[in-house]
């Protein structure tokens, strides 16, 4: 089983050289630590930056310096800042060519639940319906099942959506699944150690095994 | 000549503001918050307000000072975390909540302030936020039809500004802003620092004056810090 | 009668104290040279300038400093720069108050032709179109009749239109009229030494004249 | 890490480019045209263009020079006045002429690069540009739904920009250039300055380099006046 950095770094190997990228709060943004050597991506955080650095180090915070996660972070060089809407213009025009973010649930055919559990929680979908209606390439990171122990790979979402049709990768703590334009979950990869009949038993949407499953390789 | 928008302070940049108003407030978390703004409408008391705005403050800060005493009726905002006051509020059914995508938000703005009454949009097509909506396909994908969104009254956060109500914003505090003060109408800035007329660079102006009706000096900014996170110098 | 100075001084007269305001190419741009101290306006270039200011002097002319009509002009203390799409977001959004252009034909309903003869000229809208569909307050400039002494104040436009109802004064060589909300150019003023006769000779749309119509008074 | 977007000039900048594509170019009159980019695709000799611009240029400068040459099938525009060339063209049929408000292009563009596939403007209604599109009523007032605009070029020309194609305009010379460097599959600036990385400040640049996929240093700019209007100085 991976655990969160563990996670964050499997969806590091996803991320292509000259790629714009969105990370969401949570796991996602973790991915960063992970980009290699040599494959240069800029971040975007849809509050306003493109080329988004790290966290800044202590003393050096600005109020006027914030992430999409509200967090203080610095600039790159050759960062640009901009408005809410020129930012979306960004995500909905395709700009931005990957989004990684995290989920409630996914289900089979590349819906995704995100934003609100009815009468429980409500804390708004924030730029996610844009991300995930916008970007070609959208990877879901989040743990196979929820703390009750139930499966958050479904056939369907139980909970309101926050996109269609849309996620075409997850990678959670026990396997890497591609998402089939005809519908189901391809189990590309088990994490280490885990087995593909513990994937099997956490996965409740239709899962398709073929051939010899490999072991992630986190170098 | 350049028309002189400055008013003498807070007080009479929010003459006219009522009961039952829809007010638009710039600001991301508490990042750009119009915080002289939000201080005097709570010392105002006024009520029943729809407040367009994407976040809705924390718990004793920005919009959630308005939560506190009840003034809200109505928040139009695409991500309300953070604050506790608010869900409880919400989840008892005392404030109506219109939760919207933000990137559909920031362009309703700008798109009230654009004269572009409607777009279509494929942000939140299937999901909830798409119901009743009239849905089109576009080069194979479906899309929703969003209306343009104005405000009596828009309460927008700048850096730098001149008395003919040209604006300039710092770092991420920009964000909502400008397409806000675009979709005012009544325009209120309260900015950091006040500059002569003409110190602007006119090549780098964030907003133009002609979106603002009147501008004033904030007497403080808190500029409160929500998620202060920072690494180690090793 | 007026010439081009006479009906721009004129107009002049109608433009408001705050009031953002867009002139187009010919007798609208020599309004500018008009405005009375004390009425602070700004003039909007829909190419990209809020605040333009005179021609330059000789020898500071910057070839990136021009406006609608392409001429080479100055900015005032105070103006700002920005792209076509902001700048019609101005005008579209009724941010711009006032619009003063030229006309081929207005019609007795405020329809206005200016921009195309069928078969033989179409230099094309320009921003005329979005100018005329937006602004609240439009004034038309131009000769009460063209050069073939044919009137340009009609019933109806025979030209392919630029916009409808949208019109709400004309002022010529010879008269200053209203077009009222029902329909019909409603006489307000003559011209210095033009008669009522000669307004009514050269009107081929509906003209309401009432009580005595004083001359106008260009101070 | 920034991308390097840097290409050695605009020969490498065009390739790809061939007959029967459809162009985005920027500029308001002669005022920040891609004067490099065109002066490549004549060069080129590449036919049956559609050119997307607001203007098409004068007879011996700008678009002229392709009309000249006889490369565009259609002109998309908003102004073509002061062009001998082109209104005989247009009249005898030989060239496909669109002409379009200047707001709604300008916009058109802007919803093509941000993802807005249609929106609704009151430009144009009740007109030959209104004809055969849908026509809606928005607080009492007709609009008619207009479509976005893309490419499969966009050529733009900035004043200074750096290896991540991120951009600053001068003047009066930005006009359609941020709009349509949105819009093109493959956006190309040729730029009066390339400046390094780290140099524009963040808060002050007008294209953000996403848009850009190209940018090259100009070989040269004539820049020409097409109104020298002065006054004098008495």
């Amino acid at each position: 089983m991976l655990d969160k950095n563990g996670i964050a770094q499997r969806i590091a190997q996803e991320v292509e050289h000259g790629q714009y990228v969105n990370l969401g709060i949570g796991i996602p943004t973790l991915v960063a630590n992970f980009i290699p050597e040599g494959i240069d991506v800029e971040f975007q955080s849809e509050n306003g930056i493109l080329g988004m650095g790290p966290f800044p180090f202590e003393g050096e915070e600005d109020a006027d310096m914030i992430n999409a996660g509200k967090q203080t972070v610095t600039l790159e060089k050759g960062a640009v800042l901009f408005d809410s809407a020129t930012s979306f213009a960004m995500i909905r025009g395709q700009h931005v060519q990957l989004t990684i973010l995290g989920a409630m649930e996914v289900s089979e055919t590349g819906d995704i639940a995100n934003w609100k559990i009815p009468g429980k929680m409500v804390k708004g979908m924030g730029g996610a319906m844009d991300l995930v209606a916008s970007a070609d390439n959208i990877i879901v990171a989040m743990m196979h099942t929820n703390r009750a122990g139930e499966s958050k790979v479904l056939p369907k979402c139980s909970l309101p959506l926050t996109g269609v049709n849309c996620v075409k990768k997850v990678v959670t703590n026990m396997a890497v699944l591609d998402i089939l334009p005809e519908g189901g979950f391809k189990l590309l990869e088990r994490a280490p150690g885990v087995s593909v009949e513990e994937i099997v038993a956490a996965t409740a949407g239709k899962l398709i095994v073929e051939g010899e499953i490999p072991e992630m390789n986190l170098g | 000549m350049a028309m002189n928008k400055l008013v003498s302070g807070v007080e009479e940049a929010l003459e006219g503001v009522h009961d039952d108003m829809t007010f638009m407030l710039g600001g991301f978390g508490l990042c750009g918050i119009p915080e002289n703004c939000i201080a005097e409408l709570r010392k105002r008391g006024i009520k029943n307000l729809t407040c367009i705005s994407n976040n809705a403050g924390v718990d004793d800060f920005g919009l959630g000072l308005l939560l506190q005493t009840r003034q809200i009726k109505k928040m139009i905002s695409s991500y309300v975390g953070e604050n506790d006051e608010f869900e409880r509020q919400m989840l008892s059914g005392e404030l109506e909540v219109d939760l919207i995508p933000q990137g559909s938000l920031a362009e309703r703005c700008l798109a009230g302030g654009a004269g572009i009454p409607a777009f279509f949009t494929p942000a939140g097509y299937g999901t909830e936020v798409g119901e009743g909506k009239e849905v089109r396909m576009f080069n194979g994908k479906p899309h929703i039809l969003e209306a343009a969104l104005t405000a009596d009254f828009a309460f927008v956060k700048a850096w730098k500004g001149d008395s003919s109500g040209n604006l300039v914003f710092k770092g991420t505090a920009r964000n909502f802003n400008p397409p806000m003060a675009m979709a005012g109408k009544i325009t209120v800035a309260e900015v950091e620092e006040l500059v002569p007329l003409g110190e602007l660079d006119p090549n780098f102006v964030h907003t133009p004056g002609i979106f603002v009706q009147r501008i004033f000096q904030g007497a403080s900014f808190e500029k409160r810090i929500e998620q202060r996170t920072v690494r180690s110098k090793n």
